[in-house]
């Protein structure tokens, strides 16, 4: 695990990086190019972060630079803004997305209000980096999605990206960002994904536009993270079929790329959405929500949701973790009968 | 009381004293305006000071106030005046205007904010701007500055987890930040018996390896005195200190409460006797740093200013409706029902 | 005020309660009843809350029933849970709904999640009370909506009720429920909403059920809280343009009653949801999801929504928090639009 | 190490002391079968009290096992196992299985739970638990019941504010509470240093007007020693204790972990030799308790026990996948996709 974890494995891969390779590659870039920027968290020192994200960096950069933090999400964040006010641009981590709870009053209190309340006279330039997501036998607490808590909340952005390119080209958007930047990254894609990523050469993946992850005619897809995967595998099937699946990478869940969702819709007239998290009052209500409200005449059909059942987490046992996880069959039975519809 | 030994250096100048003595005046009549407005029904809310000025004022003086850095809580008009923000300033958030430099009339009246004075702005919720503060000084000793930051909290506040997290991150990594809590004994209605099982606040800094002090927040010097010390000791790299401030809300909680519904009339009457503005007048006349000619003059300056200041802030003009939409986020909304969107009112074609 | 608060206007009143005051009936019933009720939260003793809510328990029964606590929601819930795992069934009262973040970990990762983890061993019967809402001057942080990060929580419940009638039948309903209920209570409506209330008889409302607080025939208004009354003027107003609008109280925002939803819109085929929460990501986009996902065939227009804009929170200046507030007007607007769509 | 004076009374029979061994044994041999089914592939995750059995045994023979309430975090598979938990049921639910009492197969192995032996059910968010064992000594005391609560935490757990306000309200309420902080001087990679700025974490207790003891907790006579005292404290109606028994983590923080990556060679060593249960097994041995030829006899005994569990939980049976809906509320779910109701998967007609 240790060996993946080290930039040197960065560095080495030609241009095909692993998803947790890509996020590696941003911060140690932007650590790199600008002095400000800190990253803060539990075990992201000397162990280089339970996942090895941060791997490497305190023997780069130091400790004042790259700080292991007492076990509080609270204070992690909270010291976070402050700092942000003061001129850093700190990188927090939340070790698990299940754990950042303990801080939301700071994220949504005060992150998310600060230039608002501020009347524009203070601002936080802060990203909050944390994986989320389940099928690695994480149990209730080590798999979760939450980023719909956030999604509700004016003043945060919320990124949630799928391959390493973006992995890489938004952490560092989020990063240069001078408002506060939740970072959601799917732990199973960490070492499952790979893809490929400009060497070198800074580029960046603007936050707030969607991607056409495939192209199609009958019928659109959203989702976010790896569901991507899975929907992109299931479309392909369907062409098999003969049914033209278009698949969007929302990439970002706050702000939505209203326009790339409407003009998708506006173009098959059949709109599904796929997504993690628990279904009830999740990001994929809003997107279904705004396609009924802007895209009434273009449908063809109901706006399906494909998502986590409405149980508080996904449980350890293999069979139920099995059965909670959407994967690329459930897909695909829910694109066949809306195809059908 | 534990305190600490008296230090001639720690004494300000007799003309730095007449100054601070102007602020607490200054600071006590805006906030009696600030009742006056809200009998008359020009201020819907109000949330004092009084009573609490000694801890504030004293305080801020003994800092250097072109670099560190303040995260002051609702009471601590003391604090923001001595800072350099003016009755008008406060008078126009009292009344919601859009001049109001805290918030642009967005937050209720005192929470204060102002990059300029690096004061870090305030939400309503307690206790979380002990933590913004010690980011602050983490960022400034991260640039190898000599710059420090004060949290103000009530003693209330103390109860947050966030409190507890604060002193502990600031303690471990020997952050340049002071902890002041102005102890008045109560919270809202809670006297402090059910707030926690201790009298001195003070007696938590131990629990985090920082040194814990209590003074008379009454007594202005003394103030100045243990604030000017844990500066020295935060600059000096020796890291955070825990100041608890004794001192008493002479007023109910705000203009929404009736203290005489939770509190003796005998001790109203006791804590109104130990005021500080009279106690610190006494010593100014004593020591004859001023004349009762002078200082009649002095309030009857700040009158003629404050005066004038509610008129320019009756006179100021609300924020637009729109303006609502405003400062979201940096970048104009892409999405503008999402990003500081309105309602969607359009026609749906 | 203190004079609205006491139990003795309670039973004075003849039949005609205020929504306060019926809450104060509900728990003054439910303490008398049942000896495990207690109730805890901050300044509920001998001021009986900010808004008089509580006014009175403590002298009827005593400080071991009705505790002033610190300063510290996480601990008002966390003690909560505990009392209610050992028999006692707690109402907590949260000071404003603005200040529950700071108990997000505690009910969100725990009261919501424990029997669940525990697989039915353990349960949670407890209440959490919080005035919520807007158009009282409370700016930022003393008039916000926070029911949609509670609803996206399997393992609680969340009502809010809009009537005297449902506040008191609500709550004793939530108080006798054996897993944790939030309850929320609209500020501006505990002095404005009268209401009868059956004297002395012990009824209850069911959690979960909406409520229909208006026929009509070509339009469907789902509300909850303050809203609903202002839904039924403007369906009043409508009523004389000729038009038939069905107004539905949600009065349980989780579990939404989709049976009640479905069935009005398939009877109207048109919908509109109304509430003043930010705009995206609430309550009101479940409702439009689940209306686009089950009511496609009986759709004769979009799903329009009406919410608080996506800004952080009311501002307190009046111009600003009236343009916040959806009201009568903005709705009525709304409802002209779609009828004539 | 400040240590509180001996009471012969507080000294368990010998028998009792030999039934602690057993459970320490049996703990431990547990704990090592986990590690080889991880190996094995049969446990994705094993997170050990290896080493800390001592303070968890200790403890809960000086408590009252038929009304005494525990909130223990997933190291203390000592506490479980002094309470009636067996190697079946832990093996169960390290292998995930539908038998498992904790959590039915749904939670991480060590996230223990039974309403049976008022064990209340963890979480995986460190020190949540704490504030539960405070609401569980209020009720018990607001019955009037002599009962009292005990939570174990570890040090890194002290750090939340959760752990601040629960030793705050359970001091201000003078609750039958014991808090318990296992000081394995390491929070997976975070040492104690940087963690607080302390030594001991039982200073804390001063700030909440409560006492607070540092024991060895490698001595299992200490340990239930200082613990009866702290019980009979919070039955007299004397508040809450905080506990700190220092003690070790021999393995790494879970079987996700390398602690080598951190951590001295040289440390590692010094502890795995104040390992407790040698320590224990010499002073029964030349208290004459047990001979050599019983404690090898019980370490076979415990050896089958661990065998048989082992192929019972092997063969015991998963949950359904449908189980995944139940127990989300008390009643079954007349919504189906809203109170645990699954993906919606039915035509759209
Ligand atoms: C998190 C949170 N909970 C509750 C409140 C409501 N509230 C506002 S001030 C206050 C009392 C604060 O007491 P203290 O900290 O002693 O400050 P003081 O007002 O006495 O100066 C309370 C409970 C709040 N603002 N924030
Ligand atoms: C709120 C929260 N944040 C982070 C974690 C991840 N985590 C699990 S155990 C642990 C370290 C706990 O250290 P300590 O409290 O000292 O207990 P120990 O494992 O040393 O016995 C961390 C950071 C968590 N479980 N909960
Ligand atoms: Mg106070
Ligand atoms: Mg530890």
């Amino acid at each position: 695990m240790a060996g993946l974890g080290t930039h040197k494995t960065v560095e080495t891969s030609a241009g095909q990086l692993t998803y947790i390779q890509a996020i590696q590659s941003a911060l140690r870039d932007e650590m790199e190019r600008d002095e400000s920027v800190i990253v803060l968290g539990e075990d992201v020192g000397a162990k280089g972060g339970v996942f090895k994200v941060t791997d490497g960096l305190q023997k780069l950069y130091g400790e004042t630079r790259v700080i292991d933090t007492p076990l509080a999400e609270s204070s992690i964040v909270g010291v976070a803004i402050g700092a942000a006010l003061n001129g850093l641009k700190p990188v927090a981590e939340i070790q698990f997305a299940d754990f950042i709870h303990p801080a939301f009053n700071q994220i949504v209190s005060e992150a998310a209000k600060m230039r608002y309340r501020s009347n524009g006279d203070w601002n936080v330039p802060m990203v909050i980096r944390a994986p989320f997501g389940g099928g690695v036998h994480g149990a209730l607490y080590h798999s979760q999605s939450v980023e719909a808590f956030f999604a509700h909340v004016p003043g945060l952005k919320v990124v949630i990206p799928s391959t390493p390119y973006d992995a890489k080209g938004l952490l560092i958007s989020a990063i240069r960002d001078p408002d506060p930047v939740l970072f959601f990254e799917h732990k199973k894609a960490y070492r499952m994904i790979k893809g490929e990523v400009p060497e070198g050469e800074d580029y960046s993946v603007p936050i707030g536009r969607a991607r056409i992850a495939r192209e199609g005619r009958h019928m659109s897809v959203f989702a976010y993270g790896l569901m991507v995967h899975y929907c992109v595998a299931a479309a392909e099937q369907m062409e098999e079929e003969g049914h033209s699946v278009e698949v969007v990478d929302l990439r970002t869940v706050r702000p939505l790329d209203r326009g790339a969702i409407i003009a998708s819709v506006e173009k098959t007239g059949k709109a599904l959405v796929a997504y993690e998290a628990n279904r009830t009052g999740a990001v994929g209500a809003e997107v279904a929500a705004i396609i009924a409200e802007e895209c009434f005449d273009h449908l063809d059909g109901p706006v399906v949701r494909i998502g986590g059942p409405d149980v508080p987490a996904m449980p350890f046992s293999p069979p139920m973790e099995d059965f909670f996880l959407p994967d690329t069959e459930r897909i695909l039975g829910a694109m066949r009968r809306l195809a059908a519809y | 009381m534990r305190v600490v030994k008296a230090e001639e250096a720690a004494q300000p100048s007799p003309q730095t004293q007449v100054e601070m003595y102007r602020v607490l005046l200054t600071a006590r009549m805006t906030d009696e305006r600030c009742w006056l407005l809200n009998r008359g029904g020009q201020a819907p809310f109000v949330i004092s000071c009084q009573g609490q000025e000694g801890a504030q004022v004293g305080s801020v003086f003994a800092l250097d106030r072109t670099q560190d850095w303040f995260a002051p809580y609702y009471r601590d008009l003391g604090v923001v005046m001595a800072l350099g923000m003016t009755p008008e300033d406060i008078l126009k958030s009292v009344m919601g205007r859009a001049g109001d430099p805290n918030s642009g009339g967005r937050q209720m009246p005192s929470h204060f904010s102002s990059r300029r004075l690096r004061i870090i702005s305030q939400g309503s919720a307690v206790a979380t701007q002990v933590l913004h503060a010690v980011g602050a000084a983490l960022a400034a000793r991260t640039r190898g500055e000599s710059a420090l930051a004060i949290a103000y909290v009530g003693e209330g506040g103390t109860s947050q987890g966030d409190f507890h997290e604060a002193l502990n991150f600031a303690s471990v990594h020997r952050l340049p930040v002071i902890f002041m809590v102005e102890n008045n004994s109560y919270a809202i209605s809670v006297p402090q018996n059910l707030q926690m099982a201790i009298t001195d606040v003070a007696d938590r800094a131990s629990g985090y390896g920082m040194p814990g002090v209590v003074v008379d927040g009454q007594d202005v010097l003394e103030v100045y005195r243990v604030t000017r010390e844990a500066a020295d000791r935060a600059r000096a790299g020796e890291g955070p200190t825990l100041i608890e401030a004794k001192t008493h809300r002479l007023t109910s909680h705000s203009s929404d409460d009736d203290q005489r519904v939770y509190r003796e009339a005998g001790e109203l009457e006791k804590e109104a006797k130990d005021d500080v503005i009279p106690r610190f007048r006494r010593q100014l006349l004593e020591t004859g740093m001023i004349d009762d000619k002078q200082e009649k003059a002095m309030r009857s300056e700040i009158d003629a200013i404050i005066d004038a200041a509610t008129e320019a802030a009756e006179n100021a003009p609300y924020p637009e409706p729109e303006d609502t939409f405003l400062n979201v986020y940096s970048e104009g909304p892409p999405f503008p029902e999402d990003l500081g969107g309105g309602p969607r009112m359009r026609e749906p074609e």
